[in-house]
């Protein structure tokens, strides 16, 4: 369970929002929405504690996440704007370095088990610059079939570039996710049909 | 606990207020009493005439460009280690006088040895470690400038200043390992036997240098935490008073 | 532990790999500043040789700054250090492996190609030796040093000369203690002391930087 | 006191030059920095006063 207090976010000089609280339950499905510059990319990062609140503090399962950064990143998946991908390696070498260095055991196999299924079968071992912005940002939403024993998912952006049919399919395992007692928590433009009650929270309410 | 009623910047920047003018009339005294004795008391040296003066501001400067980038590490040390950022302000607002006392020592280190040993430069250990400490303060001033986010400046500046302290021994021992290897025993600035009066005329103007520096610090510090506190209510009206006048 | 330490190492060396050429740029620029000197100093062999370790010394230095913004720009830049930074090991882990990694594609290198320099500067085999052994042990405290410094300037414009700024100064140490071993031999005092230094130096860096570099990284991405 | 006349005191021994360069440096510097905190003590509350305003327009429109 996911608490927030309080947050507060300066962004140089310019204070995005204060007074921010939030509780995020199991099953729970958060659509953070806000005008572009309010602060949504700004508030997801202070959520997995890339950065530092000014004021204000994140809670998981009842203690701050500075102080459990270990257990906490261990039940977090956090998939940021830009897909984390290298040029040079392919998207099967990009996946399974994602799941390793993140301390999940994931086979070779798995991962080309996932590419295959998000659509990126044939591309499996071509460099990754050759791939479009669309499947680019599929590899990194390849990670989410091999991430669900994390509860937490933070996506910034995950529908951004994505055909009709993949976004159908990410609405799906996400609703999948949340379902099963995890807890999702994205921003995004388009509306997406999960079939299930989204909750959704208005940064530019918090703003000063 | 009231020690931390001080580390509250708004707390601060009222008590540097006052005890800025304190110690820069401090400053003021012991630099008169330290010229008078340096000039006027001190007598001529057997071996080195009247040139020997100089050591009179080339070793205060020394000591208070070592003093000032060991307090910049003490402050850097409590902000990464407790948070507040006052004690970040006070490290970023010793770093110019810092820098300008070692710039000081070099100068009339350069001025002093030209009569003595002939050259302008004569990489002894002490001016080279100096000039080694000068390219750390320059480092730090440049790392914290190039930051625009000044809660990230504070901290990277921090790091630098800690990892800057933790070498500064190591430059110093290894310089003067490299310069008995090279040049012998380099003459010792400071060997020449110290009359009683000479001691106590350096002993007075590095309190004045001291006292001048913590003056000048306090100072800088305020307009600092005018800065970067100024969305607060009092920073606000503090601002609304001051600029007024300004 | 060991997990994120692995899988960075075998990426880092991979992609080192994938892009060598990168690699052989930055060891070519070792060895043209290193053979400029003769230009700008004269050939006379004896003077050539005196000033030999020296030289090739402070040409590893340069060529590790040159090679030292790469250790996590592109890591930054695509996000990974991103998901690096949330991973569930401990930073200095993989922090650890990045600077491993680095010293292994553009540190090693220096050392292999250091005797070549130093026939071009007329040093006698038990010379090239030491001043390879030297390297050996210095180029590593370099790119830990060195790590500190990409870590705190990554992002910043004029990161390259401001990274030199900040971390020369701190390698002096190593140079004087590299380059003087040789010449420690040369004149027959013997060459263990500067060693013994800089092993003591190398087992300190070890210590102390990857964990520092890890809190610049936190800091730099905040 | 060392000194029986000014120009003597001037002179310094015939190292006027190297004590004057080195005290005269030092002073001038001393001079420069206080100055540099003045200003930038004022420039410092102008410009805060200026973002001041400007924060109270943008609440305000």
């Amino acid at each position: 369970m996911l608490e927030i207090h309080d947050l507060a976010c300066l962004r140089g000089d310019r204070l995005l929002f204060r007074r921010l609280g939030l509780s995020v339950q199991a099953g729970e499905l958060w659509r953070i929405a806000g005008a572009n510059g309010v602060g949504k990319t700004s508030l997801l990062r202070l959520l997995c504690g890339l950065a530092t609140p000014d004021t204000g503090e994140v809670r998981w399962q009842g203690k701050t996440i500075r102080q459990e950064r270990e257990s906490f990143h261990a039940a977090l998946l956090y998939l940021g704007h830009a897909p984390a991908l290298n040029d040079l390696l392919t998207p099967l070498e990009n996946l399974h370095f994602a799941c390793a260095a993140a301390g999940d055991a994931v086979s070779p196999s798995d991962c080309s088990a996932a590419l295959t299924r998000i659509g990126l079968g044939q591309q499996l071992d071509l460099p990754a610059k050759v791939l479009s912005q669309g499947q680019r940002r599929r590899v990194g939403l390849a990670r989410l079939f091999l991430a669900t024993q994390r509860p937490l998912w933070i996506l910034d952006e995950p529908f951004t570039a994505l055909d009709v049919a993949a976004a159908a399919e990410l609405a799906q395992v996400i609703a999948q996710h949340a379902s099963t007692g995890g807890m999702v928590i994205f921003t995004s433009h388009q509306e997406a049909d999960f079939g299930m009650p989204v909750r959704t929270l208005d940064v530019g309410a918090f703003s000063a | 606990m009231n020690l931390f009623k001080f580390s509250s910047p708004q707390t601060f920047y009222s008590l540097a207020g006052t005890l800025a003018p304190v110690f820069g009339v401090i400053a003021a005294v012991l630099a008169t009493v330290g010229l008078y004795i340096s000039f006027f008391a001190a007598p001529t040296d057997a071996v080195q005439g009247e040139v020997y003066r100089i050591i009179f501001i080339h070793v205060p400067a020394a000591w208070m460009s070592m003093v000032i980038y060991l307090a910049m590490a003490f402050w850097s040390a409590i902000g990464l280690g407790l948070g507040t950022r006052l004690s970040f302000y006070m490290a970023k607002a010793l770093a110019p006088t810092g820098a300008l006392f070692c710039f000081l020592a070099l100068w009339t280190g350069a001025l002093w040895g030209r009569p003595t040993w002939g050259t302008y430069w004569a990489w002894d250990a002490r001016m080279t470690s100096q000039l080694l400490l000068l390219f750390l303060y320059f480092g730090h001033i440049a790392l914290t400038n190039a930051i625009e986010d000044a809660r990230r400046a504070d901290k990277a500046g921090a790091i630098i200043a800690l990892v800057g302290a933790v070498n500064i021994p190591i430059i110093y021992f290894s310089v003067k390992w490299w310069n008995t290897l090279h040049q012998g025993s380099s003459i010792n600035l400071t060997k020449s036997s110290m009359a009683s009066t000479m001691l106590i005329g350096m002993l007075i103007m590095a309190l004045a240098a001291w006292a001048y520096s913590i003056a000048v610090t306090l100072v800088r510090v305020r307009s600092i935490i005018l800065e970067r506190e100024r969305r607060t209510d009092w920073a606000a009206a503090e601002i609304r008073l001051q600029g007024a006048k300004a | 532990m060991n997990n994120a330490f692995i899988a960075v190492l075998r990426r880092d060396l991979l992609l080192a790999w994938r892009s060598r050429a990168d690699l052989l740029v930055a060891l070519s620029f070792f060895v043209v500043v290193a053979s400029l000197f003769p230009f700008g100093v004269g050939s006379d062999p004896d003077q050539l040789r005196a000033i030999g370790p020296g030289v090739v010394w402070v040409a590893a230095l340069l060529a590790t700054l040159l090679a030292l913004p790469r250790m996590f720009s592109q890591d930054f830049d695509s996000g990974v250090l991103e998901q690096l930074l949330l991973s569930q090991e401990p930073p200095v882990a993989w922090v650890s492996a990045k600077i491993a990694a680095h010293w292994l594609s553009t540190g090693l290198p220096l050392v292999v190609v250091s005797p070549l320099l130093a026939l071009m500067y007329g040093l006698e085999p038990g010379a090239i030796k030491v001043l390879a052994l030297a390297l050996l042990i210095g180029t590593p405290i370099l790119s830990l040093i060195g790590a500190i410094g990409a870590a705190l300037t990554l992002g910043l414009r004029g990161a390259g000369s401001l990274l030199a700024l900040l971390v020369l100064p701190l390698m002096v140490p190593v140079l004087i203690f590299g380059a003087g071993s040789v010449d420690a031999w040369a004149s027959g005092i013997g060459l263990r002391a500067h060693l013994l230094l800089m092993g003591g130096g190398l087992f300190a860096a070890l210590a102390l930087a990857p964990s520092a570099s890890a809190a610049a990284l936190r800091i730099t991405m905040d | 006191m060392n000194w029986d006349s000014f120009a003597a005191f001037i002179d310094m021994g015939g190292r006027g030059a190297f004590v004057w360069g080195s005290y005269g440096v030092t002073l001038a510097l001393i001079v420069a920095e206080l100055w540099a905190l003045s200003r930038r003590r004022r420039d410092t509350l102008h410009r805060l006063l200026r973002l001041q305003q400007l924060d109270t327009d943008r609440s305000a429109t």
